[in-house]
């Protein structure tokens, strides 16, 4: 009968090619990682999700006006979704660490060297013929090392939208991996007695200065970088409404309702450019080899500069916390406690980590801003 | 690759730069703030001595 | 004076014409059954305040850039609304008593005929000169014995969308109906001994499970029937979110805020296809009468397959729980549990009819998939 | 190097103009306002940020596909804003006080005076050549005296979106200070016998009355004004949600998650209206004394039409509540309360105030649909 | 101007009539409503004067 | 009418099909799961069959 030989034809066993099958495979270890191994779930589970819909073979669900593609063209085409949710972690986020000890900001400055190394191997391996990356695309991977997914989402939104399914890939299972890429590399650079180095107590910080900070913040970024306007303003907002105490109602949305609303149409969003033809390319294993890179030099470099720090500054800290640098949060910063408990069960560096830790987000939205200005047209 | 290279250094300037003022920024904006606010604020002796330290300058000056 | 003129003839009274006054009749009727009969209020609240708000003379509400034909197009030309709230209706779904007794799932395919009966019986109509349906037509009416608003919603936008309002006001009038509607069918099609079958206590189902089911009818989906796969496909992301435990705080926002704006503004547009060009025509009349048989005719057949099942079964099933094979969730699983009681006071189907219910669910996507499959282009 | 001189031409600091940095001086005002005077902290932080954003130089955040400007092409230009939160102002507002004297209908219409005054001063004055309004801005600035925010949002954006800016800080600043701006003409016009009026203690209202309110309002309203319906009929449906009881999940969301979505990207995309090109001339100026006057017109006529009842009328009003009359939810009624007690220290005025300070809404949003028709073509 | 002067008048008119109507419309609904509650409804003398009066009329009245 | 019939047998075969793969796949991953997990498990009295046969094993098996 007619009908049956097309739903026969319709069927996914007679349209399935073996690269949908290799990625709805990729969507169910995203899945795994996420739900078994607990590997940045929200947005894990989202995007590998996404990953398998947007392989069912005929569907059509991330192509023309399937969902997936109308939230990847409302959401990340137009840079709202990654800038929403970067919204929603300013006001997630505490800067009073920072506060009591600003120089800590060094720290998410030096981490940033991965992402400005990687962009730079990426360009030599493509010269020597191994990759075939341009300008543009390895500035999109090297942001990998900034260790912060809306930003890479939003950098390569930007600048090389092709690769944004790797990308995202590689910035949130390397940000799950945080504990275990980071802790060998800091244990090499240090020795056992910078790891023991506790730091005095931070200090109390203000109402007041909390509310300066994120304008303050949102006026540097005004008068030095107003390319990194959309990414540091958005999170300057958050973290403004959080803190000035009369609009918690808004706050609390932000932290709630809107995030969570935006990550599920995010990470949908980014599946839908897990496509065979885009993740099934050499240039995929390229990506995962070299954002791994940038998060190590992210790591090494924070790490190197606590070091330097303590040759010129009075009171000492503990290098270990430089590699929260590289973002990451809170994980780094864990992880940066859990090896300084090693070294000296007494030694509670985690709020001390928190500082780097979200330095390292304004160093890579810093960054990302000066990608975007000087390689993206 | 040579424009890698200049990429990767006027990058990691301009992220140093920004963040070295802000790091001048928030510390200048933490002073001026605490001293505002009076937060920490003087101890009771620093109030004390400033007080002395007032009289004594009216002592002084007939000017005044 | 011109302007008093001005304001004479843009006043209501003055334009209002017969059939904007019926439909505004019309919508105060659904809001009367909403609110003091509490015939699902969540939509029939909304659909009856669209439709009002789209009759009112003159305002353009529900036309050009009105906020109600906005919302159509954005939400329900996209398919996006219904999808969005099937991801809700997924995450608020308990599949356990599903997967402690899987055979249930032959009741839930079961009703499904009133589904293809009722699509026959419009083109025979049709055919008779009764009414004047195409394949299209014929297709989305059936979809009306499904007993899921957002299916019927999704199908009617893709099929027939100048029935969308009928169909939607049907769907969701007779679902609120099923304990009129559904009895009397029950009780003539079983004795009283089969009335009377108690069933054996469901046993627990494990959470891995619970998490691998969404995923493995997301794969039947992908192989078997990619059709099916954008309704089917947030079904299973929506319940895989409630199910996996690690995304807690997305399950919370997609069953609670996420859903709730939608249900508000899928509930205008729909009001939105009240008007009386559409509305007030023989097709209504039509349309209601062949949705009726839909919802009888799925009754029927899913009581009829319980009796059939338990001829080749061991393990006997209680024939009315087939009747909530319809989905109407949960109400006919809830009709099921009370004429159950009559027959038998200790006798508490309502676990044992929440598997053939959400089968429904399953078994009336898969039909709506089959339909946009050979159907529509 | 070529990219160094790239990065200083990009700059604030190289690209800043005066006008930008005057408006980004703008926006810290509103900010301290909103944060440190509380005034209208949920608009005016929003706006004010958004207001700052708008004017980073280079950065295009109000430009293009800047996320300010999406926003306001999304949320402003269709309307589609101020008519959600409209709805969540209906969902927030209690019928009560005003069904249970609805002579208070009659302040709330005499308030509305302030609007048309102000328009026709806008004129004459345009005429002596001090200004230079026509009919549309004169009828967008005139709504600043409806003390309402989305209306004044939804009416600017119909008729002058050129001045949406300005109107809407003009409209939310006076809104916080009518504590100032206020009592001075109550205690002018009235004399300390008639502030010593102690009214009736109001009767209960049935949850009948309640429910049927916004639907006899919505029904007048389709009858005698439909130009009013998109505003007034998404403010019952609010209220409908919010009174009906069998709706409570969605009144919830609308009260909560929604409105507060909605007020974020509603004040971001005000702000982006704050632009120096638009905001800093001389008719910033004019819409700011213009609104002032219509606040102060507005507060007088709903005094005196108190004063007036109490001639026809047997039960005495005290004519403090009439002040109440141009909205300014629950500010108004809250300064009416407080003026009466400074005459008699046992005089709780405030649920009588807050029956007028509702039919101020009702009275503004008629007025805008008066506008809308007769001046916007 | 005189445009101004006419849309004022126009205007005010308009919102009197409106809100007058809802004001008639208001006091109707609550009036109808309460009735067919009997809420707050009549009190117990109201009911025996009414009681009352229904026993006069009868009394007086052969034609029923 | 007849595309009407053909559109019938064939959604419901299409709808049947589907939900019997979907019992036995639902089936077939349920007992692989239990064993898996081993849950409900082996009882107390399994345990012992299962060591005690173990041992027997173990006693009779020189070659290990
Ligand atoms: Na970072
Ligand atoms: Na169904
Ligand atoms: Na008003």
């Amino acid at each position: 009968m007619d009908l049956l030989s097309q739903i026969w034809e319709g069927s996914g066993l007679n349209q399935l090619t073996w690269g949908q099958a290799i990625m709805i495979g990729v969507g169910l270890v995203l899945l795994y990682l996420a739900i078994a191994r607990q590997f940045e779930p929200l947005l894990l589970v989202t995007i590998g999700f996404g990953g398998i819909l947007a392989n069912i073979p005929g569907a059509g669900i991330a192509e023309g006006d399937g969902l997936l593609h109308l939230a990847y063209v409302v959401g990340i085409e137009s840079g709202a979704f990654p800038l929403i949710i970067f919204m929603g972690v300013g006001a997630l986020t505490d800067f009073g660490p920072l506060l009591a000890n600003p120089k800590t900001l060094f720290l998410g400055a030096a981490a940033q060297f991965g992402i400005f190394a990687t962009l730079l191997g990426a360009l030599g391996l493509s010269e020597l013929g191994v990759f075939d990356f341009g300008l543009r695309e390895a500035a999109a991977i090297g942001i990998i090392g900034g260790a912060d997914g809306p930003t890479a989402i939003y950098v390569a939104g930007r600048l090389a939208p092709e690769l944004l399914g790797a990308i995202a890939v590689a910035a949130y299972s390397y940000m799950a991996l945080v504990p275990l890429i980071q802790p060998p590399i800091m244990r090499a650079l240090t020795t056992e007695a910078e790891r023991k180095i506790e730091m005095v107590q931070l200090r109390e910080v203000s109402r007041l200065e909390r509310i300066v900070f994120p304008l303050l913040l949102l006026l540097l970024v005004a008068l030095l970088l107003p390319s990194a306007a959309p990414l540091l303003g958005m999170f300057c907002f958050g973290n403004l409404m959080r803190e000035c105490g009369v609009v918690d109602r808004l706050s609390d949305t932000t932290q709630n309702a809107l995030i969570n609303i935006v990550t599920i149409f995010l990470g949908l969003a980014v599946g839908s450019k897990l496509s065979a033809e885009q993740f099934l390319v050499p240039s995929t294993l390229g990506i995962l080899a070299l954002g791994m890179a940038a998060f190590a030099l992210g790591t090494a470099s924070g790490v190197l500069m606590g070091k330097l720090l303590n040759l010129v500054t009075r009171e000492h800290i503990n290098p270990l916390i430089g590699a929260a640098g590289v973002s990451a949060v809170p994980m780094a910063a864990r992880v940066a406690n859990r090896v300084g408990l090693e070294a000296n069960r007494h030694n509670y560096l985690l709020m001390h980590a928190m500082g780097p830790n979200v330095a390292g987000v304004i160093g890579s939205a810093v960054a990302a801003g000066i990608m975007i200005m000087l390689v993206g047209d | 690759m040579v424009q890698g290279l200049h990429l990767m250094l006027a990058g990691m300037a301009t992220v140093f730069v920004f963040l070295s003022v802000l790091v001048g920024a928030t510390v200048v904006m933490s002073r001026v703030l605490m001293r505002l606010q009076g937060e920490p604020g003087p101890t009771a002796d620093e109030v004390a001595a400033i007080v002395a330290a007032i009289e004594r300058h009216r002592a002084s000056g007939p000017d005044r």
